[in-house]
């Protein structure tokens, strides 16, 4: 047993490798400052609401100014970015906070270097929020005990977040049956009574809110006050051998995050650039906010909970995954 | 070259599977890179992470899963199969259609499988049916469009009852291409497993390796893709038996085709 | 020349048989106008040169293929599909048997689709087997047999089966010459003793000749009789003896011109 | 079945059924979401499918999607076409190869392609090697093990023949072996194809390198459901027709060649 389990697994790994040799480095090969043109970057992101500024700030000019040429390089999801980032495949990725937390309590030498995205801060009117049928009996985070509840990832922030919701409405967060299940599908879930709640963000809540279903948490807003729920990040080899470059995409990346802030109509419209998105929907729905700085008190709080709820077993050092 | 003796071919069989292992525990023994973790340490892992109550939570559960969605998908492939080869109406009415949804991939099938199925234990086999049932179906339509017309006048002139003549005539008749198509339909049944385990699930050995990929425990994860290949082995050696033993009529008379000429 | 038994006594009566393919826009017609009977316990051989529409005819008497225009009548019954009581022998040994079954599952198959009962069954299996010689291949698989065996083996088949009448497709054209002799004599001591009525096709003239009580002899396409030849030999025939009278060699010399005749395309008057 | 087959009157042509067939599932997907059996939300008439199709046709983000999972799938299909072939006759044309490889083949032949998502994504991340990956590794199998099967199928006597003749290697690839192996060849290259095509937009799909299967993704995320039913349906309609084309390319092959197979598990 243990010659054919071990045969099988060696073959793959040559034939990986095989098929590997011709990988490429990483790009953006000229020297930070290097007077021959823009460097180009290669960053991988996630094609949701969240990364609307970075595509505004290309469309503006912002990264340009700074000498960058970005590559965008759409992802289906963290798990996907974080190796690309680590291996050098790409200079910098988008993640949220929690998935980054648990890299770096496993090891993986990980540095934020620009926050993305975070919560208004508002109750009942976040980006995101756990949302029911119009004719639901639940009405609050604590009616969530014992019941089947949505998120798009297990393990990860939004589970923790809506434990955080359910705590902070005198619930118990251990009893609830998290079902992982993805966004585009949660509402037909929802209908269907396959889930009693779902959590769900944009695009999806504006979709929810039309049909009538009612937002009964807003479990952003209960985990910490000024959530910062996502950010841009390099791995430790890239921040130490290129700290210009980092420094270049931080700053070009700040005032993409201001003019989104600040542009709020320009930032629903470049939505329709790199999503499919109803544009009769980009004007009603709720847009994250795009903070200036990491909040470095929620990312604290946010390591907490994901101890609290198992998903790490030591807790990265916070100095060491912000810049 | 002359065909290597027994003892030689023996001796050859685990040759190259023992080579590789050692190449890779050796090129990994003292590795550092996150993702490629020493083989040792693999395999050091894989007892604790599924022989600690995940081979029941997860493994059994997935297999069952796919066992389930297998056979129903096999007799479903069978019996749709079998009509669709004996009527020719039938045949040129839904081939088009047929083809069409063979080519979809079953994953974006599943949003839509899950509106019908919810997101138990129904949709996942749903999942693997739909996605195993094309091979099936489709090879035994050409199977039974390929019996022997001498075969089907001798089975009409003997006056052989339906019942009799499907079992007799055409199921044994279309056996190789059936079984050729149950083959192809289990390794895309085991890939269906895992995909299905992508989507509403909380167990499974799909579900599994990705929560392990996604929370970064590589060793772990790779101890995952091991199991996955253990189980594609282990169903690829039963399927064989199965096969070798239904099919001996079909290989002797292909050798005996094969010799007479 | 003709000795065609009275319509009232005929178990096979083949009459106005016309058979027209049409695939398309195309139409052939194979068979024109075929009629002819057979009494029961008869032994008829039926010869044309090839291409005679011999096999359309055979299927149309075994109901697998539906006429054009015409009847056939089996025991005063007209046959719209395969009927009750008849066995077929087709040409093609190799493909007639269920490669999946062992020898003797073949032969008992039809007996089981006839609900004969176990015992009666085994008998039967057993008799026929040991009839065409193959007592002691019971449990091997046809294509683990020569050809000749393999044919054998569906002579068998038909002979438990105990059919009214037996058709026989040019069974022997694909088996070497002294497994044909062996078989030739194998279906006269089958008939004789079993005393089954049996519709031998075959383009072999000699066969005909050596075989039948009668052979009727066909024109080219599109088929109608060109002539019905009684064969006047002693009943008891044996390869060296029967084939080397002057009387066989007559006939065969006959038969051999008719066939010549309707290569050339002569047809009867009329 | 031949009864069955043959008709009283004169059957209508295979194309008319087949169009007639196609006619009723539209008119099922037309008809379900409109009668309210479904959710439209959730499954869209096939009107507002096609509706969605035309926008998207319009668009030059579509076409360039479906270059890209066409250009991933010919470029994997090719290479597994390549290395399946060479190694097949390699391997099969020397017996102490094929007694040393018949295990680990055996062997790596049932790791399912989905299981190496998480090492293609770590060797090239999301980029279109990771799908190719992907598409090489499941459709190599499906070729390798055809040409296997191919190159035992050489008549022994024909090899005899051409080894007393004292033939090159070379030549007796080219005159013994290959003209046996080739309709197993094109039965690999037709169940590859298929094969390539659904790795490829899984690939796309849950790795996220370009192609149709990213904006299928895409469209999900976006909740744009009709636009991602029209590029589902576009997927099919690709894939039918990679079919029609592997078919008709295995039938020309298999025209002057006299064995009647049967597909090869």
């Amino acid at each position: 047993m243990i010659r054919f389990r071990v045969a099988m697994a060696a073959a793959s790994v040559l034939f990986l490798a095989a098929c590997g040799g011709g990988q490429a480095g990483p790009s953006g090969a000229p020297a930070a400052g290097a007077s021959s043109g823009p460097t180009s970057v290669k960053v991988s992101v996630i094609p949701i609401v969240d990364v609307a500024p970075i595509y505004l700030g290309v469309e503006q000019g912002f990264f340009e100014e700074e000498g960058l040429k970005l590559e965008l390089a759409p992802a289906q999801g963290g798990a996907a970015i974080v190796p690309a980032v680590v291996s050098g495949q790409v200079e910098f990725g988008f993640s949220n906070l929690t998935s980054l937390v648990i890299a770096r309590s496993k090891g993986l030498p990980l540095k934020v270097v620009a926050p993305g995205a975070g919560s208004t801060g508002e109750q009942g009117k976040d980006f995101g929020g756990v949302v029911v049928k119009a004719d639901s009996p639940l009405k609050s985070a604590a009616d969530l005990v014992g019941k089947r509840v949505a998120v798009n990832t297990l393990g990860n922030i939004n589970d923790t977040t809506v434990r955080a919701s359910i705590r902070a409405a005198g619930g118990d967060p251990k009893n609830v049956n998290f079902v992982e299940l993805a966004f585009p599908d949660m509402l037909a879930a929802l209908e269907a009574g396959n889930v009693d709640a779902v959590q769900i963000v944009e695009p999806f809540l504006a979709t929810a809110l039309k049909n009538g279903d009612r937002v009964i948490a807003s479990n952003y807003v209960d985990a910490a006050p000024g959530l910062t729920i996502a950010g841009y990040f390099t791995s430790e080899q890239t921040a130490t051998a290129k700290p210009d470059l980092v420094k270049r995409f931080t700053a070009a990346m700040q005032k993409s995050l201001k003019y989104a802030t600040d542009n709020p109509d320009a930032a629903r419209k470049v939505l329709l650039t790199y999503t499919k998105i109803d544009s009769a929907l980009t004007g009603s729905l709720t847009l994250p906010t795009f903070p200036a700085e990491i909040n470095t008190k929620s990312l604290e709080t946010l390591i907490q909970l994901a101890l609290q709820d198992g998903l790490i077993q030591t807790a990265p050092n916070v100095n060491e995954l912000l810049p | 070259m002359r065909d290597p003796g027994r003892g030689l071919r023996i001796l050859l069989l685990p040759a190259l599977p023992v080579l590789l292992v050692a190449t890779w525990w050796l090129t990994t023994a003292d590795s550092t890179n996150f993702f490629w973790p020493p083989l040792e340490q693999i395999l050091r892992t894989f007892g604790e992470t599924w022989f600690t109550g995940r081979f029941t939570a997860d493994v059994l559960p997935s297999l069952a899963r796919l066992l389930v969605g297998y056979l129903v998908a096999v007799a479903l492939g069978v019996g749709l199969g079998t009509e669709i080869g004996s009527w020719r109406t039938l045949r040129a009415l839904v081939e088009p259609v047929l083809e069409f949804f063979r080519a979809i991939p079953a994953p974006v099938l599943v949003p839509i499988l899950m509106l019908f199925a919810g997101i138990g234990n129904e949709m996942k086999v749903l999942v693997i049916v739909s996605g195993c049932v094309w091979p099936v179906l489709l090879n035994t339509v050409e199977g039974v469009r390929a019996l022997d017309e001498v075969l089907r006048d001798t089975a009409r002139c003997y006056r052989l009852r339906p019942r009799s003549r499907l079992v007799h005539l055409v199921l044994r008749g279309a056996s190789p291409q059936i079984a050729a198509g149950a083959r192809q339909a289990l390794s895309i049944g085991i890939i269906l497993m895992v995909i299905s385990e992508m989507f509403a699930a909380s167990n499974g050995v799909g579900f599994t390796i990705i929560q392990f990929q996604r929370s970064f425990a590589i060793p772990q994860m790779w101890t995952g893709i091991i199991m996955l290949g253990l189980i594609g082995v282990v169903l690829s050696v039963i399927f064989r038996a199965v096969e070798s033993r239904a099919l001996s009529w079909y290989t002797g008379l292909r050798m005996s085709q094969r010799t007479k000429g | 020349m003709t000795t065609t038994p009275i319509g009232a006594t005929a178990l096979l009566d083949v009459r106005d048989l016309r058979k027209v393919y049409s695939g398309g826009s195309r139409s052939v017609e194979a068979v024109r106008n075929l009629t002819f009977s057979i009494a029961p316990g008869e032994l008829v051989c039926i010869v044309g040169p090839s291409g005679a529409g011999k096999t359309t005819l055979l299927r149309c008497v075994a109901g697998l293929l539906n006429s054009t225009a015409g009847e056939v009548v089996l025991d005063g019954e007209k046959v719209t599909g395969p009927p009750r009581g008849m066995a077929v022998v087709f040409q093609e040994y190799g493909r007639s048997l269920f490669p999946w079954m062992t020898v003797r599952q073949n032969v008992e198959l039809p007996l089981k689709e006839k609900k004969v009962p176990k015992a009666e069954r085994r008998r039967l299996v057993e008799q026929a087997l040991e009839a065409v010689g193959l007592a002691d291949v019971h449990n091997a698989h046809p294509w683990q047999l020569s050809g000749g065996m393999q044919q054998r083996v569906a002579i068998a088949r038909a002979v438990a089966y105990e059919p009214h009448i037996l058709l026989m497709d040019e069974p022997f054209a694909a088996v070497d010459a002294q497994t044909r002799a062996d078989l030739e004599d194998l279906v006269r001591t089958l008939w004789r003793r079993l005393g089954v009525t049996v519709l031998f096709v075959t383009h072999d003239i000699d066969e005909s000749v050596y075989l039948g009580q009668r052979v009727i002899v066909l024109s080219n396409s599109p088929t109608v009789v060109l002539e019905e030849v009684a064969v006047d030999l002693p009943d008891d025939r044996d390869q060296l003896t029967t084939r080397s009278l002057p009387r066989f060699a007559e006939l065969r010399a006959h038969v051999y011109e008719l066939i010549q005749r309707a290569k050339r395309g002569d047809r009867p008057a009329g | 079945m031949r009864g069955r087959d043959e008709g009283r009157r004169r059957p209508l042509p295979v194309w008319l059924l087949g169009l007639i067939g196609l006619a009723g599932f539209v008119a099922i997907l037309e008809l379900v979401p409109r009668a309210g059996l479904v959710d439209e939300r959730f499954l869209p008439p096939f009107s507002d499918m096609l509706s969605a199709l035309a926008a998207q046709a319009g668009t030059a983000e579509f076409w360039q999607a479906l270059l890209e999972t066409l250009r991933g799938w010919a470029i994997g299909l090719s290479v597994a076409m390549a290395a399946g072939v060479v190694l097949g006759i390699l391997i099969g044309g020397i017996p102490l190869l094929r007694a040393a490889m018949t295990s680990t083949i055996e062997f790596l032949r049932p790791i399912p392609s989905v299981a190496l998502i998480p090492l293609a994504v770590l060797l090239f991340g999301t980029d279109m090697r990771s799908t190719l990956l992907l598409v090489v590794y499941a459709a190599f199998w499906q070729v390798l093990v055809q040409v296997l099967y191919g190159v035992r199928d050489v008549d022994p006597v024909a090899r005899e023949t051409a080894r007393s003749y004292r033939f090159s290697p070379l030549t007796q690839v080219r005159t013994v072996i290959w003209p046996t192996a080739l309709p197993y060849v094109m039965t690999g290259f037709r169940l590859g194809a298929a094969v390539a095509l659904i790795l490829e937009i899984t690939g796309e799909l849950i790795i996220g390198s370009p192609g149709l299967g990213r904006q299928i993704a895409v469209a999900q995320t976006s909740g744009a459901v009709a636009s991602m039913y029209a590029l589902v349906i576009v997927v099919g309609l690709v894939g039918v027709v990679v079919n029609v084309i592997a078919r008709a390319g295995e039938r020309r092959s298999l025209r002057w060649h006299p064995s009647i197979r049967t597909e090869v598990p």
